[in-house]
């Protein structure tokens, strides 16, 4: 089974140096994945689910009928779609009316819906192919303290998402763990960034993202992983607002999972646009080596 | 006076004794008390070689009291007594002096010190010892007989068993027929069976041969002690009189009226019994019901919860929703009650068939109003309003009136609530403090049926210890009362635990050999002294005093 | 043994076992009591006290142990397990397999010296791994038959043909290596099932923190830790710093009534966490406790008065809500985070130790004895008794009384052991 | 060599002797003083047999229980605990109730027998020997503990601390229920008049005196004396010796029982 | 507004989609799990929206929003507590569903529902972003055809859902 991309919105129209560095590893690993064109809006399971359900049901199978078509497995490079695409598919493989419904709306524009392919996170298949990885791996990051954040939609609900455990994730530590850093446990690391509170209450968002922090820096670590764009954005770009509004000092760089990867291969931080981070990432990756210090 | 020849026996019991204690010297020192005949130490008394040696003693030396100076009489004390009787001595001339567990083992850094204790304590076996009288064990014979009082589940279970066991059984039952509150129920939890399915046990019960059945009967007088029981009892105003062996009390209890509670009517608001009258006439044509449980329990009048009403309850608001499933149910509660496997599943289908389930609490109870319930939702903090077109009261088991003159009659306690105590809750849950009579069903506690099932056969099991056995032994070490001292002041009656004394024909104190358990309250509280605990007499315990002080 | 006398076979040497045995054995039977563990007394030797008259659970047991012992119609195995049941109702034969104990039970006086002398250390399963015992011991203080028995597993003897010193050291030459795993094989009326039940680990939920939180610990542990013949003899310290604890929180429902580990209500748990709350307060009475239930359940005799005595008398604190988590502040005292539902206000509580009360479940040999037996298992894998005979069990001849058929506290076990035996004689007399 | 006292205990046998047999096998020390007396209920303690036991020169006596709820009799011990708090208030006259002491032992409180034994001893230590004991009993307080003996043994105080739980609990005859404290200063009203009365007895006993010569050696005033010399009179206990003057002088009529 | 009357219609309305709202016994764990609850301290509360889901309070649920529902993170803490397996984040979405047809809902929704009906993705790219793209080497994105997306949320009729009274269907969203 060979597998296609669905990077979603965020991504591609918000962060696309994500992208590149996702690009960049599975190219590198030699896992080979091609691209889907066609897709829209998975549709975000926080936003429009809340909207209206049916339509977000049918935005989602439209979705996967594209997959279906290439017969080829999903590779979802965000957990938010990740939970609409495999809840999508959980209804309606086990709701023959509702697919029935579904499928005579996808009539009218020439798809069909049949629910025959896996959707997978990318952080799955890269827990996958681990010895792929440690093979490859130039520049271990060494001494780097890491606080993973695995993200709501990454594991709950588990009876839909199926993968690492709801209560006790390990499977990001184990990947961090491979790349030579140093995971580090901290108090709140099930608990929610807060940015699906943004739509509704800034304030509250913010506050959950500062226990969040304050959990991170109690325990010690250099940087923040995550696996999803929203808890991405979350992190990067509210950290510093955050920083303003209640006047913290809150200084963790923030990578994406793939970003992590690409270091440790050796790819360069210009190819996958490190210095769009709004968070700055060099002092660190210069103190673990792994960029040089900067010649001019 | 009988010459008194004592055979004093000490143990090293290996080194826990003999490490510690100068066994020789016990043994020399034991030689110079008055009576004693014959000391000897040895390794291990309680061994087979040990008990050997004492019998072999008794006879070489035609000892008539026996003492075994060695660990805790708690434990081996029946083993040397029935030594002693092997050897052909009675087996209450023997006394025990423990050098081990209350003195080498808790001493052993004093090693004299403990010597000289346990001289000390030597002769104060000695002291008693010398005045140990023989006691014999007393039998009662036993009357293979059966009463049950109460023809309900209950009463029928444990008399089924019973006759199945080969006894005779009585079963008398007030009212014209059997089946208790069986009769009035449609259908039972946890199974939905029809309570008349159950209630086929009836027709074994009175067609078993070995089952006597008396219905409209009631016990007028009831007198005698464990085995030997005289019970008059009252049909249709004639006395007859039965004898029997043990009773057992399976009297059930009653249904609370809520008269004046929550606009209690009998139309529209109307217990869970008459609801389950309609259910049966398959009488329901409303929507809406409201259910109010705990009406008139756990409140100052009655503190308990009286744990069948919730079950109650969700039994007959699952019964509604098979007949009319679009019917909406809403019960107002403070603790649902339905622990264990099965009444948890069911709460949850309960759930599942959409019944509401609305939190109140005492302080602010639910107000029944013309058409719809006002309640202070507790989950919610604030005041909702449930419309109803039936509101069905969910009142709690209470005492059988009658258990009252019957309690005096059996002279067996009630506790706060009207319901028989037992002996103990733990030890003996299904027995009286007094010997033979036990209890069974919603008399002792309200229970569900198959809690009541269980416990009528266990009242049926602890029945046939006694009834199963055509004589009885009875302790010997039991109190008696001295005629020419006793005043009759009857104070010993009343504190005696288990009602084993009564006044005879001249007023004097009577202890019945078969109830005493020679716990010894009468001897200390007699203000004549009139009365002599055997075995513990107030002659032995002053001997033990003047021992203890050395002399 | 082959004479056909009217014997019962009672598989468990618990309070019910004992109580179904002595009844039995009074009424005339033969009673072949048979126990996996060392001595009998099962579960509730492990209590400190008992509700609802919180009288010490050892003086209400031992009296029964000591007449179990000694009644001349009751034949005791223990260290034994039923291997082999064929036949039917009335005339069963029963194979048990008798392990070695490697004690010769007429010497063993238990006197104590070969405990001192043994090098091994070995955790303490009936003090719920609190303290250490060594190879050879004896299961409880006041167990009985009151004899040592050594562990095949931890004896250095047995595993690596090392050491025996208990042999050099015991008087009574009562050690006996060479003693083997025996057969015995029974006739047999009927029998009757009491083999009672297990905690349930709540390791699974991991937000209770157990096993994460030092100062976490399930009931059971708490009973053995405030019991005055337990570890702590009585001194009731938490495990992380050893200091007093003022302030318990007892989580009831801990793995009950949860679809996704034990559906069903425990029964017992309301009660003995009051219990254990009083028994708290009576050793010091600056001791605070709270009692976080979904329904209170207390419908049994005196129950209801039990828990208001608890409230009014030992200052416990009842909060009607399930507690989902507990996390830990710097001085490990765990902090509950709770929702106050008199007030719907959601809160964090530091207290000093949480108690879990963890739900009962079967023991885990019973899905083997079950199909031993030929008896049914229930969805929640208790031994199947129906609707309105609790106490048979899906073959005529055999009998459930106890945990074993479903959760139940001491009196209803009590009740439940009498009834079965009620129902072996009236089986064993009419099929006899 | 330091004082050792000589301490009785009596002990029930179901709890506080199955208590002190686990201290033996948990191996808990305490200190010799004590001697046990197995009694099968604490209620067979007559409260005579504390008083028996210190007029022979024992220095202290303790009364061990089951708690509460525990009594294998049921409620052996809470009549027990009525008697003794009599037998306490009792020796509190003539001020030897620091030499008695009841405890509550469970069969499962090994530990805190110890404990209990070993704090019982120091508290005798501390009283110091027994008055009655050595060469030179003290010859007056001898003739107190008599009195004290006399006044349990006598039908009174046994017959109202007999009926005191039946009639504070239940009702007496007339379905009446008594207040316990009531009830309890009612049998402090008794105990001292019986006290007295013994006392005077016993004086009596010895040799013929007036009741000025009674009040003087008694130091209580003469009309209470009186009062009590009438109602013995009454029991015709005593009866006039003689007349001196206008003094009548009374004495006992028959040995001391 | 009175006091509150059940309303076992509106009750029905909502397990006829969520069935597993009948198995709630109102235990709080849910409550105790929700790190927004915890946040708020108990003003936004689970539990109390399943309580009046139970109770059909519709005008406490769809008018006042008390609490307000828009404060769930559909984290799905609630979820995995649950010891009755009830799906709170679906009976959620399900309530959200039923407010938006009233208008009375955050602005932010709204705009995201009419970027997908405009664009086909929820975030439409920007020339700086595609810019960014060419730099970073990525090919160009092709999404969905909006004709298409046009065509099956008129099947659903999505625009008319969200943009009922108050909310018009605007070039840049405002209201």
């Amino acid at each position: 089974m060979t597998y296609k991309y669905f990077f979603g919105c965020v991504i591609p129209g918000r962060l696309p140096y994500l992208e590149a560095s996702a690009r960049k590893i599975f190219e590198k690993l030699g896992i080979n994945v091609s691209d889907q064109t066609q897709y829209s809006c998975c549709p975000d399971p926080t936003g429009v689910a809340a909207l209206d359900h049916k339509s977000w049901l049918a935005l989602g199978a439209r979705n996967l009928s594209l997959y279906e078509n290439d017969n080829s497995d999903v590779l979802s490079l965000c957990s938010g779609c990740t939970e609409t695409l495999k809840a999508v598919q959980h209804i309606l493989n086990n709701d023959p009316e509702e697919k029935k419904e579904i499928n005579s709306i996808l009539n009218k524009i020439g798809k069909k819906y049949q629910g025959n392919i896996n959707i997978k996170h990318f952080a799955q298949v890269l827990f996958e192919n681990l010895d792929l990885i440690k093979e490859n791996i130039i520049k271990p990051l060494k001494d780097l303290k890491v606080a993973c954040h695995p993200g709501c939609h990454y594991l709950r609900p588990s009876e839909i998402i199926q993968w690492d455990d709801p209560f006790e994730p390990i499977t990001l530590d184990v990947i961090v763990e491979a790349l030579g850093a140093e995971p580090v446990d901290y108090e709140l690391k099930k608990d929610c960034c807060g940015n699906p509170l943004e739509k509704s209450n800034k304030e509250l968002s913010q506050k959950l993202l500062l226990n969040k922090l304050e959990s991170i820096k109690k325990a010690g670590a250099d940087c923040i992983v995550c696996v999803c764009p929203a808890c991405y954005q979350q992190f990067d770009f509210n950290q510093r607002e955050l920083n303003k509004n209640l006047n913290t000092d809150f200084n963790f760089p923030v990578f994406y999972l793939t970003e992590l990867i690409a270091l440790a291969l050796g790819i360069k931080g210009e190819e996958i646009g490190l210095k769009f981070h709004r968070v700055r990432v060099n002092n660190l990756l210069q103190k673990i080596k792994i960029l040089d210090a900067p010649n001019k | 006076m009988e010459d008194i020849r004592i055979g004093v026996f000490i143990c090293h019991c290996g080194t826990n004794i003999g490490g510690f204690l100068d066994v020789l010297s016990l043994v020399e020192y034991t030689k110079t008390l008055p009576n004693v005949t014959f000391a000897t130490d040895n390794l291990y008394t309680c061994s087979e070689v040990g008990l050997s040696v004492i019998k072999e003693k008794i006879k070489e030396h035609d000892l008539n009291r026996v003492i075994v100076a060695s660990c805790t009489p708690r434990t081996h004390e029946p083993l040397f007594r029935s030594t002693c009787q092997e050897a052909g001595l009675n087996p209450y001339l023997f006394e025990m002096v423990n050098i081990r567990d209350q003195c080498s083992w808790v001493h052993m850094k004093e090693t004299e010190a403990a010597t000289e204790k346990a001289k000390i304590l030597l002769s104060m076996g000695v002291a008693k010892a010398s005045l140990l009288q023989p006691l014999e064990k007393f039998t009662i014979d036993i009357n293979p007989t059966a009463l049950i009082i109460g023809g309900g589940i209950a009463g029928m279970t444990a008399a089924l068993n019973l006759a199945n066991q080969e006894f005779r059984v009585i079963l008398i039952e007030k009212e014209q027929e059997l089946g208790g509150l069986l009769r009035y129920l449609y259908k039972l939890y946890p199974t939905h069976d029809n309570a008349s399915k159950v209630l086929e046990i009836r027709n074994l019960v009175e067609n078993h041969q070995k089952i006597k059945v008396l219905t409209s009967t009631e016990p007028v007088k009831i007198e005698g002690f464990i085995g030997n029981y005289k019970v008059s009892v009252k049909r249709r105003d004639e006395i007859y009189d039965i004898n029997t062996g043990i009773i057992i009390v399976a009297t059930g209890a009653q249904v609370l009226k809520p008269e004046g509670l929550f606009g209690y009517n009998g139309s529209n608001i109307i217990t869970q019994l008459e609801l389950e009258q309609l259910l049966k006439e398959n009488k329901i044509n409303v929507k809406n019901i409201a259910m109010i449980q705990c009406v008139g329990a756990r409140n100052e009048e009655r503190r308990y919860c009286s744990n069948i009403c919730c079950m109650t309850a969700l039994k007959n608001a699952m019964l509604i929703k098979e007949l009319k499933p679009d019917a909406n149910i809403t019960i107002l509660f403070r603790d649902i009650q339905t622990q264990g496997t099965t009444y948890e599943e069911y709460y949850r289908k309960a759930r599942e068939k959409g019944i509401t389930f609305i939190k109140y609490i005492p302080e602010k109870l639910p107000i029944v109003k013309e058409s719809n319930i006002e309640v202070y939702n507790d989950y919610l903090n604030q005041d909702i309003s449930i419309p109803y077109d039936m509101v069905v009261l969910s009142t709690p088991l209470i005492a059988n009136p009658d258990s009252e003159n019957l309690a005096k009659m059996l002279k067996v306690p009630l506790e706060e609530n009207h319901f028989f105590l037992e002996a103990h809750v733990k030890l003996r849950p299904v027995d009286f403090a007094t010997d033979g009579i036990y209890v069974c069903g919603s008399a002792h506690w309200p229970k569900d049926i198959p809690d009541t099932i269980s416990q009528a056969y266990a009242a049926a099991s602890r029945a046939s210890t006694i009834i199963s056995k055509n004589v009885l032994e009875v302790e010997g070490a039991i109190a008696e009362v001295d005629e020419d001292l006793c005043i009759g002041c009857g104070i010993c009656i009343k504190i005696c635990p288990y009602n084993a004394i009564s006044k005879d024909e001249n007023g004097i104190a009577h202890v019945t050999e078969a109830s005493c358990k020679g716990c010894g309250l009468c001897g200390a509280t007699c203000p004549e002294k009139a009365i002599t605990n055997h075995h513990f007499t107030t002659k032995q315990i002053l001997a033990q005093i003047l021992a203890s002080g050395g002399k | 043994m082959g004479e056909n006398s009217n014997s019962v076979l009672v598989i468990g040497g618990g309070i019910a076992g004992i109580q179904a045995s002595l009844d039995l054995a009074e009424r005339g039977m033969k009673v072949e009591l048979v126990e996996k563990k060392p001595c009998i007394g099962g579960r509730m030797a492990q209590l400190d006290k008992t509700f609802p008259t919180n009288d010490c659970s050892i003086c209400i047991l031992a009296p029964k142990l000591a007449e179990c012992y000694r009644h001349p119609n009751i034949t005791l195995h223990t260290l034994a397990e039923v291997k082999e049941i064929t036949g039917k109702a009335g005339n069963f034969k029963a194979k048990l397999i008798q392990h070695a104990r490697y004690i010769k039970a007429e010497e063993c006086i238990n006197c104590g010296m070969c405990i001192e002398k043994c090098p091994m250390r070995v955790d303490d399963e009936f003090d719920v791994f609190l303290r250490k015992r060594r190879a050879i011991y004896i299961y409880f203080l006041q167990g009985v038959p009151s004899i040592m028995a050594i562990d095949p597993e931890n004896c250095l003897y047995l595993t690596k043909d090392a050491c025996r010193i208990c042999e050099k050291v015991c008087e009574r030459e009562a050690i006996d290596f060479e003693q083997k795993d025996s057969e015995i094989n029974l006739n047999i009326k009927s029998i009757i099932v009491a083999t009672g039940y297990e905690p349930f680990d709540p390791s699974p939920l991991v937000n209770l923190g157990y096993k994460h939180l030092p100062n976490v610990v399930t009931g059971l542990e708490f009973e053995r830790m405030i019991c005055a013949s337990g570890p702590l003899k009585g001194h009731l310290i938490r495990p992380s710093d050893r200091k007093e604890p003022k302030k318990l929180a007892f989580i009831n429902c801990v793995g009950s009534r949860d679809i996704k580990y034990n559906p069903y209500c425990s029964s017992v748990c309301c009660m003995y966490t009051t219990k254990e709350a009083m028994i708290a307060y009576e050793h010091d009475n600056s001791i605070q406790s709270f009692i976080f239930y979904i329904d209170l359940r207390a419908g049994g005799k005196g129950f209801r008065e039990y828990i208001e005595r608890g409230q009014k008398e030992y200052g416990i604190n009842y909060f009607k809500g399930k507690v989902a988590k507990i996390v830990e502040d710097d001085e490990k005292n765990p902090i509950i985070i709770y929702e106050d539902m008199n007030t719907s206000k959601v809160k964090k509580f530091p207290v000093d130790l949480v108690i879990l009360a963890t739900s009962m479940i079967p023991n885990k040999d019973t899905p083997e004895l079950a199909n031993i037996l030929g008896i049914d298992l229930d969805k929640n894998n208790f031994f199947k008794g129906n609707a309105y005979l609790p106490l048979d069990s899906s073959k005529k001849g055999i009998y459930l009384c106890g945990c074993c058929r479903a959760p139940m506290d001491i009196p209803n076990s009590v009740i439940d052991a009498s009834g079965a035996a009620a129902k072996a004689a009236e089986n064993a007399i009419r099929e006899g | 060599m330091s004082f050792e006292p000589k301490i009785l205990g009596f002990l029930c046998n179901w709890c506080s002797y199955a208590g002190a047999d686990l201290a033996g096998v948990s191996r808990v020390q305490y200190p010799t003083n004590i001697r046990v007396i197995r009694v099968m209920c604490s209620g067979r303690v007559d409260p005579v047999f504390v008083v028996e036991a210190l007029a022979t020169g024992l220095d202290g006596v303790i009364v061990m229980g089951c708690h509460p709820g525990d009594c294998h009799y049921i409620d052996g011990n809470y009549e027990e605990k009525m008697k003794l708090d009599l037998l306490s208030k009792a020796l509190q006259l003539i001020g030897l109730s620091g030499r008695f002491r009841l405890e509550w032992v469970s069969a499962s409180e090994g530990v805190r027998f110890g404990q209990v034994v070993t704090n019982f001893t120091e508290q005798i230590k501390n009283e110091g020997a027994s008055p009655f004991s050595g060469s030179k009993p003290n010859q007056k307080l001898k003739e107190d503990l008599e009195a004290i003996k006399r006044t349990l043994s006598d039908n009174r105080l046994r017959t109202l601390v007999g009926r005191e739980r039946t009639i504070t609990e239940f009702g007496n005859v007339y379905e009446e229920i008594i207040e316990f404290e009531e009830y309890e200063k009612k049998i402090d009203d008794a105990l001292n008049s019986e006290f007295l009365r013994n006392k005077i007895l016993i004086k009596l006993e010895k040799e013929p005196l007036s009741v000025k010569d009674l009040s003087k050696s008694l130091n209580i005033e003469s009309s209470l004396i009186l009062e009590h010399v009438v109602s013995l009179k009454a029991k015709n206990l005593i009866d006039f010796n003689r007349i001196d003057g206008i003094t009548p002088y009374y004495h006992a009529l028959k040995e001391a029982l | 507004m009175g006091m509150l009357k059940v309303d076992f219609e509106f009750r029905k309305e909502i397990v006829k989609e969520d069935f597993s709202l009948n198995y709630c016994y109102q235990c709080g764990a849910c409550s105790s799990a929700c790190p927004v609850a915890l946040a708020t301290e108990g003003e936004y509360n689970p539990r109390k929206i399943i309580e009046e889901s139970l109770l059909g309070l519709k005008e406490l649920l769809i008018k006042d929003q008390k609490p307000n529902i828009w404060l769930c993170s559909t984290c799905q803490m609630c979820v995995e507590e649950c010891p009755q397996n009830v799906f709170l984040t679906e009976i959620f979405d399900n309530l959200k569903n039923k407010i938006v047809q009233t208008g009375n809902y955050p602005e932010a929704y709204n705009v995201q529902g009419n970027a997908i009906l405009e664009y086909g993705l929820a975030i439409p790219l920007t020339a700086p972003i595609i810019r960014r793209r060419q730099q970073l080497g990525l090919p160009s994105v092709e999404s969905a055809n909006i004709e298409e997306i046009g065509k099956l949320l008129e099947a659903t009729n999505f625009e008319k859902k969200i943009n009922t009274n108050g909310y018009l269907k605007t070039e840049k969203g405002e209201k």
